[in-house]
């Protein structure tokens, strides 16, 4: 009886759990019930994908009204892979934000961040598992909603001003997505996306497919901070409450990539006339631009919030190659990225989060030395800094040799080795960062601090030690990301 | 041009309001260009939903031609979607003013830190450089 | 200073002769001639030896600088 | 049989103790210090030889743990490295070098060790980090750095050669090659930068001196016979190797001879010795490359233990300039044995493993009748005498003391140079130890008397040479601009020219000048602060962007 309806229980756990936690009005209670909510989704994910790995594709009516009318969640090799990923961040960040929460916010609104937070899994997991592209809208404004409140909860007052920006952009971000939508509505009379791809094959013009396309890349361009796209970002991780950074890092971005590659593939690569023309050259640019631009202005920011936000869109730059790459191996490769970087940014941001907790800064300078007297916090924001370089070990290297692979496959060896320069890079923000940590003398905000927490310290190491674990045992995500990529290319049906 | 009113209306209202998003520098004004160019996306899907002699899309048996219903309701979630963003941006704005004393966007850049702190390290940084490379 | 140094040379070159002379009542199993000839391994190692001083002199003239690295 | 044994490799024993380390307290620290060594030490010799375990990975045939005869030379070296290391520094107070020395050790038998081409890199890259480490663990952060981006470099260069040669179909076995393609160009490239080649190999002279003086003996063994080690496995016989080494010979020879400070003229030596090696790898014959192999475990004997009596003056005096030092004989007399054992193996004393090595690769080049580099090479032989038997030992050792020797050598690091006393003087008088390890070369011979006549006489030659010159090679305070002046100093000198250049410019020019160097200025000034504000974009600029490239969108689609 739950097995059949696994997909909408993942969306309906959070959704009941955000209204019972604004009922509670209390923040211990609003805390328990979002950790037994998201404990819930992961279980409810993991069923989900050993499902899908057992029998294939679920669809799943709800109402039980059929695709033409009703809205289809449909699960398949992709959507459970990073319906995973959402499910193990989730529970993480919720047994790490307790602490870092009564630290950040005023205890009259705690029951409401937790509302927001559970309001953004919902609304992340909705963009994931519908295959409804307007519930997808939907879905995406109920989780985009929930980010701006959470970024505005933030202590500091450009926390206001991130979230306004981030709440312009992804505004306009949403309505472009849900124009090109409404063209694809318009030439093919549905919304589902199923039944979209089985119309587009017999679709005479293409115009406005193309015009389409355009909307919905650009559109869901915005939301997962593609270069030059991506300005509201670090702020918006900058300032953000660092639970709630933690949250957006590792999934946010995440979610709207799977959708972009979900419409570049499933939608559009049914399509012969608007297939591969316009996205693969723009986007390895865009890629490229972002690998080594965004990163270089991760080099010269003093917040590590900031940098590690910057370090982001550089990294989204990889993922976006992977798909750019249109290959399975280089799908493979961003969709590893993808999830890696979701497990290391993760930590790092945890690790950011517990290093505010015990001194109450980010800055670089000021943390000088702060590897002394928290070295498991500092160690665990050295491992994922390793990741974000691609230092053999780490899950990163894994992603990134599967992207340089791809970039050979696709008969561009000179891909291949600016994806190697651009590691360099990462090598010198990463390195600075380990300098100060480790090697300064104590400044005055190390020597005050001692070690985070248990309760941070336990699902920041568990993203650390995952990074290193998937480093050296790549075969369960590779074998993921590679069923998702050859799903996503149609090699399988 | 009759024919494709409907479209022009519809482009007309979405360029106007991602330009006054673009354009201006007061963010209630940017506010209102957002739910302007949010409505012309509402346009964009119910014009189409019309049937020439339809009537509305209630069911009754005497009615045959009707138009076409599922538009409707998705642009009810929109609009819906749409005032929540208005209401939480305007939050947002009523706050800024609050903490910045002003709604101008430019001013608000302007007033927040890195901008000064980064032109001292500029500064010291190329000052120590030539400092360095005379000695 | 010099006249021990002079003793010293002298000894080195009387020892040398006498293994030259020695050496020249062995048997040499050599690989390309010329090293199977009494006395090679004198004779070369001198030049050899002799070589390696004036390049590396010479190059030290050019190269050398007093002083230490600013970067060191 | 290796399946006895499991994952259980000598780099997992080092790594993961050198990871534990940090976590362990005094006395526990110091024998986890000492015993993983010994453990992987151990470990190298009872791993049967055989094919090893292959496990795929992400779809290719793996194989970490590959013990064959080459392997176990190598392990052997770099694990005697390890324990004699680990025994002389155990004294050391940084916990850091100590951990990440084991580290470094553990990826140097995870090199020798690595059956294919993905497991060699990542071994590879955990070598530059730990040695790197070792370096930085000292303080000099700049040394450090210069060491590190250059490995990055080389590790750069290696991971694009294996790539290009995975995707090449050439598969990731590890398996002898020719660099007849780009890939393997860069393959062998990124491999001699590690082997200190000409002309990148001035990174050596300069970074292990920065090390401490436990920290130098470390970095003196592994890095770069790790990388004659691959070259013996990848390119043997590359005719290209036989003129880099010989350059490497000659380069480490010249500036051993012009150089003052102890650990510096050692690691100008390294490169020297090393030269011979990568000579022995381009021959490619079997006898030749068993040779290399044997050399490198003589040089890593006796490399680590002058090391070892360097580091001892360094900590008894604080001093290792020639020209400040002197009549340590006296003083330090077992630390003086130690340094003329030492340099008497490397200049192939007869009764020295040294000797044996080196006979077996000039062996094997007049086996290869490769006359021209038979000769060279006895020459550069003859020439290494001068520094490091003569030179070395005649300033530190003899003459008037100039350094007072505030510190004796702490018993274990003179049971650590004694050990390695023994363990090069003992196959030097019984060859056939290491003849048993190689057996290729069972046929050179080498304590013949025409043999040891042949060397004698080479050395006192060498000698007369080195009175007679007495006065050209006197230590001198300075030292020897190399390759690296290119990015260590050629910035700096061209700066100031420049802007000089431009005052003068600015003189007759001055509008001219004067806009140049401002709007140059502004630029810089200009893209830090765009860099530094990339996140301070007003709205309006963002949401003109994403129209922007809507409509650029649209266009490309459109045509």
């Amino acid at each position: 009886m739950i097995a059949t309806h696994l997909p909408v229980l993942l969306i309906l756990a959070p959704l009941l759990g955000a209204i019972l936690a604004a009922l509670s009005r209390n923040g211990v209670a609003a805390w328990l019930i979002g950790l037994v909510a998201s404990a819930l989704t992961a279980a409810v994910a993991f069923a989900l994908l050993w499902r899908v790995q057992a029998e294939g594709v679920i669809s799943y009516r709800i109402g039980g009204w059929a695709p033409e009318l009703g809205i289809e969640y449909r699960v398949d090799a992709v959507n459970a892979f990073i319906v995973v990923l959402v499910g193990i961040v989730a529970v993480l960040t919720m047994i790490f934000a307790r602490r870092s929460v009564l630290a950040e916010i005023i205890p009259e609104r705690v029951a409401s961040f937790y509302t927001m937070m559970l309001l953004c899994i919902a609304g992340l997991l909705g963009i994931a598992v519908t295959g409804d592209a307007f519930n997808a809208f939907v879905f995406l404004e109920i989780s985009s909603l929930s980010t701006y409140t959470l970024i505005a909860l933030g202590r500091d007052r450009r926390a206001l001003v991130a979230a306004y920006q981030y709440l312009i952009v992804g505004t306009i971000g949403a309505t472009f997505y849900v124009i090109g939508v409404g063209l694809i509505y318009l030439v093919t009379g549905t919304l589902n996306l199923g039944l979209i791809v089985e119309r587009l094959a017999s679709l005479q013009s293409s115009r406005g497919l193309i015009v389409a396309e355009a909307f919905i890349v650009i559109g869901i361009g915005l939301k997962l901070a593609l270069f030059p796209l991506h300005a509201w970002l670090p702020n918006a991780y900058a300032y953000a409450p660092s639970s709630a950074a933690v949250l957006l890092a590792s999934t946010a971005t995440k979610v709207a990539i799977y959708l972009l590659a979900r419409f570049l593939f499933t939608v559009f690569g049914g399509h012969i006339d608007v297939g591969s023309i316009a996205f693969g050259s723009l986007l390895i640019g865009l890629s490229l631009a972002a690998m080594f631009l965004a990163s270089a202005a991760a080099v010269v920011q003093n917040d590590i919030k900031r940098l590690l936000a910057f370090s982001s869109v550089g990294q989204i730059g990889y993922i976006t190659l992977g798909l750019a790459l249109a290959n399975p191996t280089g799908i493979t490769g961003g969709l590893l990225h993808l999830f890696n970087h979701a497990l290391m940014k993760g930590a790092a941001f945890m690790a950011m989060g517990a290093i505010v907790l015990r001194t109450g800064t980010a800055k670089l300078d000021e943390l000088a030395g702060i590897g002394r007297v928290m070295p498991w916090t500092a160690a665990a924001l050295t491992i994922a800094g390793l990741g974000l370089i691609g230092v053999p070990g780490t899950s990163g290297f894994v992603s990134k040799y599967y992207l340089i692979l791809g970039a050979l496959e696709a008969g561009h060896g000179w891909l291949a080795i600016l994806i190697v320069a651009s590691s360099f890079i990462a090598v010198l923000y990463v390195g600075r960062i380990v300098e100060v940590v480790w090697f300064r003398e104590p400044a005055a905000a190390a020597r005050e601090a001692s070690e985070a927490p248990l309760e941070m310290l336990l699902p920041m190491w568990g993203l650390a030690g995952v990074t290193i674990w998937f480093g050296v045992h790549a075969e369960w995500p590779a074998g993921l990301a590679s069923a998702a990529a050859d799903t996503l290319l149609r090699m399988v049906p | 041009m009759i024919v494709h009113f409907s479209q022009i209306a519809t482009i007309l209202l979405m360029v106007a309001g991602l330009y006054v998003v673009i354009a201006r520098g007061n963010m209630v004004k940017k506010l209102i260009g957002l739910s302007l160019f949010q409505t012309s996306v509402y346009l964009l899907y119910i014009l189409p939903g019309k049937v020439l002699g339809g009537t509305p899309p209630i069911l009754d048996p005497a009615r045959a031609v009707y138009a076409n219903p599922l538009p409707h309701v998705l642009i009810l979630t929109a609009i819906v979607v749409g005032i929540a963003t208005l209401a939480l941006g305007l939050t947002l704005v009523v706050r800024i003013k609050e903490a910045y004393g002003t709604i101008e966007e430019d001013e608000i850049l302007a007033k927040e830190g890195p901008k000064e702190n980064l032109k001292d390290r500029v500064r010291n940084r190329s000052k120590s450089g030539r400092g360095g490379t005379a000695a | 200073m010099t006249a021990t140094r002079l003793k010293i040379l002298l000894a080195l070159v009387a020892l040398l002769a006498l293994l030259v002379v020695a050496d020249s009542f062995v048997t040499h199993h050599a690989s390309f001639g010329i090293d199977g000839t009494p006395g090679f391994a004198a004779w070369f190692g001198l030049l050899g030896a002799a070589a390696a001083v004036v390049i590396a002199y010479g190059w030290g003239r050019l190269m050398r600088r007093p002083g230490e690295r600013v970067d060191d | 049989m290796t399946e006895t044994f499991g994952p259980l490799s000598p780099a997992v024993i080092l790594i993961v103790a050198g990871l534990l380390l940090p976590l362990l307290k005094g006395g526990l620290r110091n024998g986890l210090f000492l015993a993983a060594p010994v453990a992987a030490l151990a470990l190298v010799w009872a791993l049967p030889l055989g094919p090893g375990i292959a496990i795929d990975w992400l779809g290719m045939q793996l194989v970490p743990l590959a013990p064959d005869r080459m392997a176990r030379i190598f392990g052997t070296a770099f694990g005697i490295a390890a324990v004699t290391g680990a025994l002389y520094g155990i004294s050391q107070s940084s916990g850091l070098e100590k951990a990440t020395a084991l580290i470094y050790a553990g990826a140097a038998q995870g090199i020798a060790f690595a059956g294919d081409l993905v497991t060699l890199f990542v071994f590879w890259e955990i070598l530059a980090i730990g040695s790197t480490l070792v370096i930085w663990s000292n303080g000099n952060a700049r040394a450090g750095l210069r060491y590190a981006l250059i490995h990055v470099l080389g590790g750069v260069l290696l991971l694009a050669g294996i790539s290009a040669e995975i995707a090449g179909a050439g598969g990731v076995a590890m398996h002898p090659m020719r660099a007849d393609s780009i890939g393997r160009w860069l393959m062998l490239s990124g491999i001699l930068l590690n082997a200190g080649a000409f002309p990148l190999s001035a990174w050596v002279a300069d970074a292990y001196p920065k090390a401490s003086w436990s920290g130098a003996v470390f970095l003196s063994a592994f890095t770069t016979k790790a990388a004659v080690l691959v070259l013996i496995r990848l390119f043997p016989g590359e005719p290209a190797l036989l003129w880099i080494g010989l350059a490497m010979a000659v380069y480490g020879l010249i500036y051993a001879l012009l150089e003052n400070d102890i650990r510096k003229l050692l690691s100008y030596s390294i490169v020297g010795q090393v030269g011979f090696m990568v000579v022995a790898v381009g021959v490619g014959t079997p006898l030749a490359l068993a040779a290399a192999a044997l050399h490198a475990l003589a040089h890593i004997l006796y490399k680590s233990l002058l090391m070892m009596a360097a580091g001892s003056i360094l900590r008894a005096t604080g001093e290792t300039r020639l020209s400040a030092l002197g009549g340590l004989a006296r003083s330090m007399p077992f630390t003086a044995v130690a340094m003329l054992i030492g340099g008497l193996s490397l200049a192939a004393l007869p009764l020295t493993a040294g000797f044996v090595s080196k006979s077996a690769i000039l062996a094997a080049l007049a086996e290869d009748q490769a006359r021209f580099y038979w000769f060279a090479l006895s020459a550069v032989s003859a020439g290494s005498f001068l520094y490091i038997g003569l030179k070395l030992p005649w300033f530190a050792l003899f003459g008037a003391p100039r350094a007072t020797v505030a510190l004796e050598p702490a018993t274990s690091m003179k049971a650590a140079m004694g050990l390695l006393c023994v363990l090069i003087l003992g196959p030097g008088c019984f060859p056939g130890w290491l003849m048993e390890l190689a057996p290729e070369i069972a046929g050179v011979p080498i304590l013949t008397i025409d043999h040891i006549l042949f060397q004698i006489l080479m050395l006192i030659a060498a000698s007369c040479i080195f009175v007679g010159a007495w006065p050209l090679l006197q230590p001198k305070a300075g030292f020897t601009l190399d390759v690296d002046w290119l990015w260590r100093e050629l910035p700096r000198l061209v700066v100031p020219r420049w802007r000089s250049n431009l005052d003068k410019l600015r003189l007759s020019l001055s509008a001219v000048g004067e806009g140049l160097s401002q709007g140059w200025s502004a630029f810089r000034e200009e893209t830090l602060r765009r860099l530094t504000l990339a996140g301070n974009w007003p709205t309006g600029q963002i949401a003109f962007w994403a129209t922007a490239l809507l409509a650029i969108y649209v266009l490309i689609a459109a045509l």
